[in-house]
């Protein structure tokens, strides 16, 4: 039931007890905390960039990233898929996009591999990764992962679609619609709600009816699981258990991730119009990055040595991608009609 | 092959191209064991099984989304949605999503998925058991919208939806289901997208139409060629993208153009037929571009004298091709 | 809590133990049971007119009489407000329509007081008893019922509103968001599922992802209870709780009656294609309209007596219903412009 | 009072609405404390509370449904839909309920109920911020469109709209919110629906348009009178039910009619127009009904070069009454 084979390579013997617990490596986690720290780097670049005027617009994905690596560490790259929704960087970077098709994204190049420029930033998507496109009107995407896992099923693949999406959005009637059909057909799909607890300013009390949103689970005869968000590894043990059943035939899970969202909806947001100081200090308590970094250094599996040379190369990977997606030229509006069809004559 | 009802075309065209294409399923509301509430599926299930041939709950939007995933995943769904009154709630999916994302992703992901749907009045339907719905799909790019009227244009288009690598609107007339019949080649022929047939021919006006109403107009042209006014009847067949040439030609060849539909006028499809004839055939036009279309209600109203009222018939078409030929 | 006190205007202490356990006289089970089988008289009617050519479309109630009775009756007429659906026969009948009421729809005469005609039969409605207009796609109406209690509560009227469908039209995402919203507001609202076990030719198991529908309450914080819908007074208790909930700020219930569709879905489906003759004479014997009769008789309440007087009536009543139906004019064309919008200047 | 915004002009009708209406209410995701995306809702809840100021779920339909609901037993939803583009999960709701609901219970039941939304592109919006869905809407009877240009037309629009029988879709465009001013009477003045305003008379040409673009046009006709053209610009203001009458007054009066809207082209709401003038002033017709209107594709993308590339603007205007005079 290993899905990341060629990631955790190294003897179980050999690795830590909190590798060993959740049966990965120390590469493993090792690699997980990169793609935390790389995603909020990014992140944090992003606003940077907004507020010197270069992009126009972010939206971000800070207080997301543990849960988001933790679940899609679980799936097998190439293989599976995802449709993530627009605060999945670090989803995205952990099926397989790079610095750069993020920040490329950001500036709206002409070479964007999510869209050439053409959707907003934070509407990532990659063909060559099996990250679906990411529209606007949110809780669509679960449909689209469901077809994904019918498709899967009757072709016999073995594939697995993941989705995820904010609270507010799991309120959505398609929502319901897909969780009924995937569960009626055991398709192998696994609903990850990312529950931050606001939709822009409407806090969850008024948004969803209940404390948890996987307590609709049962609803459908599906599992539920709540994790906490800030905790990696418990994200990707739940990911990796709803894995096995969804390749064994046992049908969707919803996991419902309880994260915090550390800034404004957008950088067209202000969010102190609608949350207090205090409530804002206290979410930083709930970020999952500085959490699994004294995890794994409590383990001795990151050491300063390695924490150094990852902050290095992170800094480099972010200077890089600005730099490089900053000099990428903007669409050419003669190819502006393209790709409303396909283009038989000329493939793209 | 004997004549085939418009509803066994479609029908023998699906196993057709299931038998042809093992990535081709079809999903909907009754499709399986009762095969369509009009039968255009019977037979399907019995042969292909559950995997291809899935009775879905309830959920149009579902129906959609789930079929727009499949497509993304190496399938070719062909989706009924039960009539074309039940459409609405899959609105969001066909036209944020399924239309969306070859462009929205540039080209990195395309939706090979035909939508079927039972539309059009005249059978008892009433409000939401009549509508006619293509101009909400025809405004969309990225969606093809295809209404055939005869039997063998069913079959040739419905293969040409289904091999198409984009998603199709493939909208039947329920009255055509069984009362139209017609020569059906047994051959693996298809019918292009995008091409208007000439189905009348004629010189003084030009008569637009499709679906049930490509009948009618060729029935009205029957009825005015006993006053002596000579029509050319288009069947249009695709109503996006539409065959603008064929089209201009005819109207520029005749200087008039009535255009037919069943929906109610305001800002139905032939709206725009109307205006492209009216800005690129203008140094043509000897009269007026004018319309026969249902009234401005919100339906095809249920009590038979009500319907009648509201339902195109040959007779109103004939009387605006005298109206217009006399111009 | 009486919500009938005009209907159980007899002495508690006069009252058989049967109508004394659900707080109701025997007045009222006698009223309920006349429902039933006036419901059942003009459906088998329908049928007969149908098949004889007379009226093109018939859609039916029969088996859903008794659940839709039980539960109709614990709202107050005139007050209240019901949202039903197509095979609301006995719904309509119980909230105040009359049996000319429905008639006229099946003829779609001019004076058909829930669409003049315009609507195919089965969309009843009506103004005067707070009985919203039915529309085709299904589960719409549910939001409708959910902006009713809305106003109830924001205009303080006391109203609580109910809606009911089938168990295939539950399934429709309004339903999800609907539910979600009543129950954040915790809305003076009801929602009966009247599950048949097919929606058209699909089973159950096929539309809908757990065994019971009752089972989705409690993804929304509400209760969801299971009644057996061929027992009467089971759905009264079960609604007339719902309703005082409703009215003391509670909030909303779901209640799904377990009925069966004892005829074909519509005078269109043929339903021998999909179902079994075992399985069509097993549905027989959940039929509420005999269960009702033995049990009132059991309890000493139907007499024959009164069962005489009561089908002499209902015979009468439908007969009339008939030819007063047949007599009246189709609608005139001249007026089927109307009302698309207000009629400022002739108002109707 | 000194100019207000056209965002000012909508905020502070809907409190005027509020106070002087006790059935009134807001809806919609974000309108209470955080007083709307665009802050068109400001201020309300702190005035009017939570009953009368919700801040829903993220849920359209059940927006519109509930607004249906609640309209049905005595109140006056005014709600909100966050973008246009995101109408399309209600439109269930909106075309199969709000706008059939008086006319499937013969006058029994009516929906007193405005639905506002941003609309419009120019705001690096890109696919799913920037669309114009009035096409859809228009189509169908039963409901009013509305896109009001001014501020002044703002709040006399919106106040018929509120106090209006019918559901009302009230279209304003977001690029506007800020960027236009203008003098608000203080008075309780309306502007009726169905009544289109001619903003600038001229003899020439008949430039029809609405929303943002009847400023664009506004400008084009400032800049071909530079060329000694005279432009007449019709703004039509309310789209459903069209002013057919100032309209083809218009037309009839210069002979020439160019329709600009912002959406893409084909079957958008300008086709209607065209259709109507094509048919209705044939006779008085010197040239081709002509439109200029946005590129055929699924929606405006974002990079600013795309935009500007996408988006209708002053000298495309210009440059089509310029074509048209000189034809
Ligand atoms: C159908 C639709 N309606 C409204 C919006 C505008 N909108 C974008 S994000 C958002 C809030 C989403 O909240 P949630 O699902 O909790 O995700 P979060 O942003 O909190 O991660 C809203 C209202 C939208 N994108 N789509
Ligand atoms: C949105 C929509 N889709 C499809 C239909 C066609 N249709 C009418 S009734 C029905 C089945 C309803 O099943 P269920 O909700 O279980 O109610 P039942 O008829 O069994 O009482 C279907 C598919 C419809 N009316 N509305
Ligand atoms: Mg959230
Ligand atoms: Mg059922």
């Amino acid at each position: 039931m290993d899905s990341r084979s060629t990631s955790s390579r190294t003897l179980p013997g050999r690795e830590s007890r909190l590798a060993a617990d959740v049966g990965l490596s120390d590469a493993d986690l090792i690699e997980m905390y990169r793609l935390v720290v790389l995603a909020r780097a990014i992140d944090e670049r992003m606003w940077v960039l907004n507020r010197a005027g270069l992009i126009p617009f972010v939206i971000s994905g800070q207080g997301h990233e543990g849960a988001q690596v933790g679940t899609a560490w679980a799936l097998e790259k190439g293989k599976d898929w995802i449709a993530p929704f627009y605060r999945s960087i670090a989803t995205c970077l952990t099926f397989g996009m790079s610095a750069r098709d993020i920040m490329t994204a950001q500036y709206a190049t002409a070479n964007d591999p999510s869209s050439g420029g053409r959707q907003m930033p934070g509407h990532y998507g990659s063909h060559e990764h099996n990250i679906l496109s990411v529209s606007s009107p949110v809780a669509t995407q679960l449909l689209h992962a469901v077809g994904i896992a019918l498709a899967a099923k009757i072709r016999k693949t073995g594939q697995v679609a993941m989705t995820s999406m904010g609270e507010g959005s799991s309120n959505q009637g398609d929502v319901h619609e897909g969780l009924n059909f995937a569960a009626i057909h055991k398709l192998p799909f696994i609903f990850v709600v990312e529950n931050n607890g606001y939709a822009i300013s409407v806090p969850a009390a008024m948004e969803v009816s209940v404390a948890d949103v996987a307590d609709r689970a049962s609803g459908y005869g599906i599992p539920g699981v709540v994790v906490d968000g800030s905790d990696v590894l418990a994200c990707y043990a739940a990911a990796r258990d709803a894995v096995a059943r969804a390749r064994a035939g046992e049908g969707p899970t919803l996991i419902e991730a309880k994260v915090t969202r550390l800034t404004g909806h957008s950088s067209d947001d202000q969010q102190t119009k609608y949350r207090s100081a205090e409530e804002l200090a206290a979410e930083r308590g709930h970020d999952a990055l500085p959490r699994f970094r004294e995890q794994l250094r409590d383990a001795g599996v990151l050491t300063d040595e390695i924490e150094e040379r990852l902050e290095a190369k992170i800094a480099a990977l972010v200077e890089d991608a600005t730099e490089y997606a900053e000099a990428q030229p903007d669409p050419d509006p003669a190819g502006a009609t393209r790709y409303v069809y396909a283009d038989v004559e000329e493939p793209g | 092959m004997p004549p085939r009802t418009f509803i066994d075309a479609i029908r023998e065209t699906l196993a057709d191209e299931m038998r042809r294409d093992p990535t081709v399923i079809v999903l909907g509301e009754d499709v399986g064991k009762k095969g369509g509430v009009f039968r255009a599926t019977d037979g399907l299930w019995a042969e292909f099984g559950d995997d291809r041939v899935i009775d879905t709950p309830l959920t149009e939007s579902m129906i959609v989304g789930t079929s727009i995933g499949a497509a993304l995943n190496g399938l070719r769904p062909v989706c009924e949605i039960q009539f074309a009154d039940f459409i609405f709630p899959a609105f969001n999916q066909i036209v944020s999503e399924a239309a969306r994302m070859r462009y929205r992703s540039n080209n990195g992901y395309g939706v090979p998925m035909t939508i079927r749907a039972p539309y059009g009045g005249g059978v008892h339907g009433a409000l939401y058991h009549s509508q006619s719905v293509e101009a909400f799909f025809t405004h969309v790019p990225g969606l093809k919208v295809v209404v055939p009227s005869t039997p063998h244009d069913a079959r040739g288009l419905l293969r040409s939806s289904i091999r198409d690598p984009d998603p199709v609107l493939f909208f039947e007339h329920k009255k055509m289901y069984r009362s139209v019949r017609g020569d059906v080649p047994d051959t693996d022929y298809t019918v292009p997208l995008g091409k208007a047939a000439i189905t009348h021919p004629g010189t003084q006006v030009t008569v637009v139409a499709y679906g049930l109403m490509a009948h009618y107009a060729l029935e009205a042209a029957d009825r005015v060629a006993e006053d002596g006014i000579s029509a050319e009847v288009v069947d249009l067949r695709t109503l996006r993208p539409l065959d603008t040439e064929t089209l201009l030609d005819s109207v520029r060849k005749t200087g008039k153009c009535l255009i037919v539909y069943e929906d109610n006028r305001f800002g139905g499809y032939g709206a725009e037929v109307a205006a492209i004839v009216a800005e690129e055939a203008f140094d043509y036009l000897d009269g007026p571009v004018t319309r026969i279309a249902g009234p401005e209600v919100p339906g095809v109203p249920y009590n038979h004298v009500l319907e009648e009222w509201f339902m195109v018939n040959p007779e109103k078409i004939a009387e605006g091709i005298r109206t217009l030929a006399a111009y």
